[in-house]
């Protein structure tokens, strides 16, 4: 397998990470999660920093992940005492003012200057041997996180949360706490979020503020809404034909040779927004799921 | 076309993307070709620039090839589109390094997009040509092999120059205003150094973001500390409308813009009577040279405008004629040959020549030669970086007028 | 000492654009049910429109008259081949949905007039002091569109039949149905009148500042803050809530800096929900 | 050992819904309230369970004050309620329903889901046998495993009654149990609630329904705009002349 | 011919038919009831008539054309008038505005005029926001909404069940005086023995399919109907 498609590979598996986390959070629990790059976002600069002064990947990856659960809990508390539609917003705004942060602390995060030079996984191997290696380690810890959700979508706890989905307000006059639950989904699926930025970090090795741009988080709800968002495997197929659209559209140059390069950005926007659309109107609950799912 | 890279390449034909590519006939490889990979930012921020840039690595792989190649060797340009996004670039950089196979990247222009890629570069032992301003670049980790070379003034260096009309032009209350990025943040932090350095003060600076409806209350708080220049570190988009609301509020200040921002495109957009007397700084100082001449003419059959509207077009014209007369001086297209001939074609000494053509016939005359760029002089340091020397223009009755050049 | 009666001035002018995006963007989800995130491209659309109007016939007044009908006609496109078709599902279909409609936009826009800035032809005038405010008449020719469209909305809203319907439709749409009422019908005048609003903003940034591919795109955000800042559906909050969020951004500034301004519109947002969920102008929700 | 209320007021806007009601209710007991539309009863019950937080007064479970709980601090206190909309949860099935509203279960902890998973699967059988004995109760078992969504308004009902007893609640307050169902049914409802109050629980049962109400609890209190204006046994209340007035227009 | 006839009338929501074959009918100047045990199908039968079921087979045949095609705005032009249980009135418009909205209706002023006269509580509050009303006073709207463009036949959706005993009776007296004025009425309803006392004839729904039908008195009397359907206790 080329290198090329070694790192389409990875970064679909990146997705699917981030994916994953908007499956358990929206697809499961009903919670319109708009803000998910900001936990992508703080896992990268976590272990970018912690590995840029000397901390090994490993712990970097960990910190990563507990670092981009800590937002959850005030997020959660604080707004999940409001509509589905305003979380949506409020989580979105809390993405921009991660955004925003990173942009201007610049002592700690270099400001738009990014940063560099950040340690690649396995750098001591050699160029395709350790191509090979990130992907099986991102491929085993995607693989975790999707035994992880299976297990929990088909617990009590899993039962609880579609219980939440459904009616929040009876949950809670059956005596269980819907924020708390809420809060604990918001953090898995930011723990999610933030090892898939940590491992971004480390494979693009810089990263500055404008990479973590809503439109990352559009990507990852795109995925989902292509997959299905009520099953695991959605996120999974939903991701690879996201990255298929993405990638692809460059290759689509060479079937028409007569569209000049900057229509070319054009025709690839364009195709990723058709795709999108006929997806939507012809399969509404993604291609997983079962009709009614939706 | 080898079996090998067809099969290699079909093997992943069930990720379902590359079955797009089966008509791709860009990668046959026959001995004869050297492919160079145009790695510009169509899209994104940078999208002003990249369609001019890409237009300019083909008219001038074009001169190569009419001249009849280097060292016998044609080019052939592939081109992706980085989206002035680091992530779209590591995957552009991998599909031109690793589905192309090109030999060389040209022309990425952001600094994120530079630095996101060099470790491919390095990794694939490919020469990297960028436009890009971050000091980063320069050294190690990013530089460690010294392939990467960079056609583009550093940001600290515009910074000085900056601090050097500022002398010339018995400034002495100057204001920064700068666009939240490395580049424009760059330019104002190098300024700010130089000016400081040289005893001055700066009385007021502003970091603004970008995509604005209004700069109306930056711009107030700049010229409320009463400067008498204001430096900025700008793009062509917010610069457009703040001078139009600076022009609006009535209060008379000088101006000093990066050339990329202080373009023909501004003049047009805000009208003349609007940026009447502001100073554009452009590290494009040949604009006299016959380099400039061949870049100008070739720019502007391929893409209607002049080319003084994209000095990053100039620059990565001229990167397919250090190649070229680098592959011609080496006589042969391995990276290690190449990057061992760039500065022997580029920096002095030697015969100073302004076109391949020229450049061509006096290395096969076995002269030594100093190749002087359209977009500078072109010599580059040991860590790959040009110390041009900078163009200061006038922007009088619409038209931009170089007026002299300063030298850091 | 800064100078706050300026900042408040130029806050509600950059509020005015933010107001306009919003009320397409409410005046939609009142009846269709989902946040419209086509509006910005349609907002751009507007822009190209009215810009190439311009330049061909040199009359702004037409260019307006096109950006409306251009949004208008690009809206009730959309509606007609994506948004009806998903009538009845989640919301999240329709708003991903409108996502891929945006990108359309944009490409066809892109291949149409390229990616380069492009402006508007319009003469520039020195501003001129109100009370030691600052204001170039453009703004006041902004605030005098924006007032305008406002206007005209709010009487077709209130005073002719098919903005009754729209009404009765907002609130129940079976209901109305068996009232007699066209869906049909009402959903070509909402998306006439939101594609308008929104076609006409575009045109008035455009005018503001350049016009570019992402120029509506870049102003969705603060649009939708707005929107649900004034609560959504709700139209004159939607105004008032883009006012409030432009002056709050700007007066916000010599506390915090400029780089923190949309933070601060997050934090306002953020603080407005806690202490009204609905909004501040929604109706509230009890639990029975 | 009483469920009490003192003195509670609630305003909406400018309108005060609940205007100073007091009422103490035995925790054995089988009470009724009834009242016309809009006397504040719904208010009335969300205010006790804590879904509507009032101006002033007081709730005492047991005598310990409950007021300040969140509503499911006073549901796990042993004070449940339904509503007067049944809110079943749609997509799971009815058999889900009632497993979800099982208190205290392992599996709804993280931790305890991965950690222990011996005693999540222990659990789950134990909670599934409860669910169907309380499905087999309530008539529920030939839908047990159909969607909720898909169950008529009176079999939904049935799921919210079902679902309050998983708690095992000490105190049930019931919203209208018998809106929406089948005449016949309703004898049998009622018939379930005299024999859980026979095993300790208490109700209090908000119904319009006088007829059926009245048979089945022997004391009822009627609120009118916001105040208790009569309590006891059933005849005696509906022949007060100020409840005559109020509630049944003088026209029986 | 019949004003409504419904033969082998099947149809849901998508997932599972909730009618199996309703066969019922209902001739010009009569009150019928529909009653029925919980998930019979009551509401759904009444939004099959009125449009509003998405999935719907059978013949549905109304002054004997075939209305099953129609669209539910189609079907009120046809004369078909429709009280839903609950979300009956447009809560933000004014309850001039709630009557205005209806469409088609030849003399607007006039017949609102008629229908306020009808409805003096309503009148007092003509520029009242419909939300604001009380249970009663909504009721008594979505009654003159539905009769605005003057039906011939009126679906009823449990019209009473949001109402207190006083309104109850109001409201069945309401329902009694529609023929006088040329309305039919399909009354759906819970409080079955009180609406059959105002009903000519009534079909009684099981699981999707009419078990019994009949005189309303003979339902009222019938042994079988009382102990399965109807409940022993009488009716207030």
């Amino acid at each position: 397998m080329s290198a090329y498609l070694i790192a389409i590979t990875i970064l679909t598996l990146i997705y699917v990470l981030l994916a994953l986390g908007l499956t358990l959070q929206f697809g499961l629990t009903g919670l319109i999660n708009f803000g998910h790059v900001g936990f992508f976002a703080i896992g990268a600069y976590t272990s970018a920093l912690l590995t840029l002064n000397g901390w090994p990947v490993g712990v970097g990856i960990v910190a990563a992940a507990v670092a981009a659960m800590l937002p959850a809990l005030p997020i959660g508390y604080i707004s999940l005492r409001l509509r589905d539609d305003y979380f949506a917003i409020v989580t979105l705004a809390f993405s921009e003012v991660v955004r925003i942060v990173v942009t201007n602390a610049r002592e700690w995060t270099s400001g738009t200057q990014g940063l560099p030079g950040i340690a690649r996984l396995y750098a001591s191997l050699n160029g395709a041997a350790s191509e090979w290696a990130v992907l099986g380690t991102i491929l085993a810890v995607t693989l975790l996180a999707i035994w992880m959700i299976t297990r929990i979508a088909r617990s009590p706890f899993g039962r609880l949360i579609q219980a939440i989905r459904d009616n929040e307000v009876a949950v809670k006059a059956l005596g269980k706490d819907p924020a708390w639950f809420k809060i604990q989904v918001l953090a898995v699926g930011a723990a999610l979020a933030g090892i898939a930025g940590a491992f971004y970090a480390h494979y693009i090795t810089y990263i500055v503020p404008d990479q973590f741009v809503p439109l990352v988080t559009f990507y990852a709800w795109m995925a989902i809404t292509l997959g299905g968002a009520s099953r695991i495997s959605g996120a999974v197929v939903g991701s690879a034909i996201l990255m298929v659209l993405l990638e692809g559209s460059r290759f689509v140059h060479d079937f028409l040779p007569m569209i000049s390069d900057s229509a070319m950005a054009s025709v690839r926007i364009g195709v990723v927004g058709l795709l999108l659309i006929l997806c939507i109107v012809w399969r509404p609950q993604g291609l997983t799921g079962k009709r009614g799912d939706a | 076309m080898t079996t090998t890279s067809r099969r290699q390449f079909l093997q992943g034909a069930a990720a379902g993307a590359a079955v797009l590519s089966l008509p791709q006939l860009t990668f046959a490889q026959s001995a004869g070709v050297f492919r160079i990979g145009a790695l510009n930012p169509i899209t994104g921020s940078g999208s002003t620039f990249g369609t001019g840039m890409l237009k300019a690595i083909q008219a001038a792989a074009d001169v190569v090839n009419a001249a009849g190649g280097a060292a016998g060797i044609k080019f052939e340009v592939i081109s992706e589109d980085t989206q002035t996004s680091p992530q779209a670039g590591v995957l552009a950089a991998k599909k031109l390094l690793d589905v192309n196979k090109v030999q060389a990247v040209f022309g990425t222009w952001s600094s994120g997009v530079s630095l996101a890629v060099v470790p491919l570069t390095n990794d694939a032992n490919v020469i990297l040509m960028n436009t890009s301003g971050a000091p980063a670049l320069s050294v190690p980790p990013a530089n460690a092999k010294g392939l990467s070379f960079r056609f583009q003034a550093t940001n600290d260096r515009f910074g000085r120059a900056f601090a050097e009309v500022c002398v010339k032009e018995g400034f002495k209350r100057p204001a920064t205003m700068a666009f939240n990025n490395a580049s424009g943040i760059g330019n104002a932090d190098g300024f700010k150094k130089a000016w400081e350095g040289k005893g001055g003060k700066v009385v007021a600076g502003v970091v603004y973001e970008p995509n604005q409806t209004s700069y109306r209350s930056e711009l107030q708080k700049v010229l409320d500390a009463n400067p008498d220049v204001i430096v900025t570190g700008s793009y062509l988009q917010d610069t457009t409308i703040i001078m139009r609301e600076w022009y609006q509020s009535g209060i008379p200040v000088k101006w000093i813009l990066p050339g990329w921002a202080g373009s023909p495109d501004l003049v047009k957009a805000v009208t003349a009577p609007v940026v009447e007397g502001v100073i554009s700084v452009d590290s494009v100082s040949n604009s006299g040279a016959e380099s400039y001449k061949l870049y100008d003419a070739a720019y502007q059959k391929a893409m209607g405008k002049p080319g003084s509207s994209n000095v990053y077009a100039a620059m990565t014209w001229d990167m397919v004629i250090t190649l070229a007369l680098a592959i011609q001086s080496a006589g042969k297209t391995d990276t290690d040959s190449i990057k061992a001939h760039i500065r022997a074609v580029a920096n002095p000494p030697g015969e100073e020549v302004f076109s391949y053509e020229a450049g061509l016939a006096a290395l096969k005359a076995g002269k030594k030669i100093n190749y002087q760029g359209a977009s500078s002089a072109l010599d580059f340091d040991e860590y790959g970086d040009v110390t041009p020397d900078f163009g200061v223009s006038f922007i009088e009755g619409g038209a931009i007028n170089q007026k002299y050049v300063v030298k850091i | 000492m800064s100078n706050f009666p300026q900042l408040i001035a130029n806050g509600l002018v950059q509020g005015l654009f933010i107001a306009m995006a919003a009320l397409a963007i409410t005046l939609a989800f009142s009846i269709a049910r989902f946040p419209n995130a086509a509006t910005g491209d349609v907002m751009t659309a507007g822009a190209y429109t009215g810009l190439a109007t311009q330049s061909a016939t040199g009359s702004l007044i037409l260019a307006g008259i096109v950006a409306i009908f251009t949004g208008a006609a690009i809206s009730l496109a959309a509606d007609r081949l994506v948004f009806r078709k998903l009538a009845g599902r989640a919301v999240v279909a329709s708003l991903v949905a409108s996502i891929g409609v945006a990108f359309v936009i944009r490409a066809v826009l892109g291949v149409t007039f390229g990616l380069s800035q492009l402006v508007y032809d319009i003469p520039l005038t020195r501003a001129k002091l109100y009370w030691g405010v600052r204001l170039t008449p453009l703004d006041l020719q902004v605030a005098g569109a924006v007032a305008l469209a406002l206007a005209l909305v709010f009487g077709i809203l209130h005073l002719t039949p098919i903005g009754r319907q729209m009404r009765a439709v907002a609130d129940d749409r079976d209901l109305a149905r068996v009232s007699g009422v066209r869906p049909e019908r009402v959903m070509l005048a909402l998306w006439m009148i939101s594609g308008g609003v929104a076609g006409l903003a575009g045109m008035m940034l455009g005018i503001k500042t350049v016009v570019e591919p992402e120029l509506g795109w870049s102003m969705l955000l603060p649009a939708f803050t707005a929107a649900i800042l004034g609560g959504i559906g709700s139209p004159g909050g939607a105004v008032a809530a883009g006012l409030l969020l432009g002056v709050v951004q700007e007066m916000s500034t010599p506390f915090v800096g400029f780089n923190y301004k949309l933070a601060i519109a997050f934090a306002a947002l953020l603080g407005v929900l806690l202490w009204r969920p609905s909004g501040l102008f929604g109706k509230r929700e009890g639990v029975r | 050992m009483s469920l009490d209320i003192a003195n509670i007021t609630k305003n909406f806007g400018g309108m005060r819904v609940l205007d100073g009601v007091s009422l103490s209710v035995p925790t054995g007991s089988l009470f009724g309230l009834i009242g016309p539309n809009g006397a504040g009863k719904s208010t009335l019950f969300a205010a006790i369970s804590g879904f509507q937080k009032q101006e002033t007064g007081e709730v005492r479970l047991d005598g310990t004050r409950i007021d300040a709980l969140t509503p499911h601090a006073r549901a796990r206190a042993g004070l449940v309620r339904t509503f007067q909309v049944p809110r079943e949860f749609g997509h799971l099935t009815v058999r889900e329903n009632l497993c979800a509203a099982a208190p205290n279960q392992t599996g709804e902890s993280l931790l305890g889901l991965f950690f222990r998973p011996a005693r999540v699967a222990r659990e789950e059988a134990e909670i599934a046998a409860e669910a169907e004995e309380i499905m087999q109760r309530l008539r529920l078992t030939q839908v047990a495993d159909q969607p909720a969504r898909l169950l008529s308004g009176g079999q939904k009902k049935l799921l919210e009654l079902g679902r309050a007893l998983m708690l095992k609640p000490r105190f049930i307050l019931l919203d209208e149990p018998f809106a929406g169902v089948n005449p016949v049914l309703i004898a049998e409802i009622a018939e379930r609630i005299r024999d859980l109050n026979a095993t300790g629980i208490g109700f209090l049962i908000i119904e319009h329904d006088l007829e059926a109400l009245t048979r089945l609890t022997p004391y009822i209190a009627v609120l009118d705009r916001g105040r208790i204006i009569a309590e006891g046994a059933p005849d005696a209340v509906l022949a007060d002349v100020q409840v005559r007035e109020a509630y049944l227009g003088g026209a029986v | 011919m019949s004003l409504l006839e419904i033969a082998d009338l099947r149809g849901g929501y998508g997932e599972v038919d909730i009618l199996n074959g309703v066969s019922l009918t209902l001739e010009a100047g009569e009150i019928v009831t529909v009653a029925g045990t919980n998930g019979a199908g009551k509401s759904t039968l009444a939004k099959a008539i009125v449009g509003l079921l998405p999935v719907v087979r059978g013949v549905l045949n109304f002054e004997g054309q075939g209305i099953l095609g129609l669209p539910p705005e189609l079907r009120m032009a046809r004369g078909i008038g429709y009280v839903p249980q609950v979300a009956n009135v447009f809560p933000s418009l004014s309850i001039v505005e709630n009557l205005q909205v209806v469409g088609g209706v030849a003399n607007q002023k006039a017949r609102m005029g008629e229908l306020l006269d009808a409805f003096p509580a309503l009148a007092q509050r003509r520029r009242a926001r419909a939300g604001s009303l009380s249970g009663g006073e909504r009721q008594q709207l979505a009654f003159a909404r539905a009769l605005m463009a003057s039906p011939r036949l009126m679906v009823l959706d449990e019209p009473t069940a949001a109402l207190s005993p006083k309104m109850v009776a109001d409201a069945f007296e309401r329902i009694r005086a529609l023929p006088r004025f040329g309305v039919s009425v399909l009354v759906v309803e819970q409080r079955a023995r009180q609406s059959l006392a105002v009903s000519d004839r009534g079909y009684i729904l099981d699981g999707g399919k009419v078990a019994m039908s009949g005189a309303a008195s003979a339902l009222l009397s019938d042994d079988r109907a009382a102990s399965l359907y109807l409940g022993r206790h009488a009716g207030r």
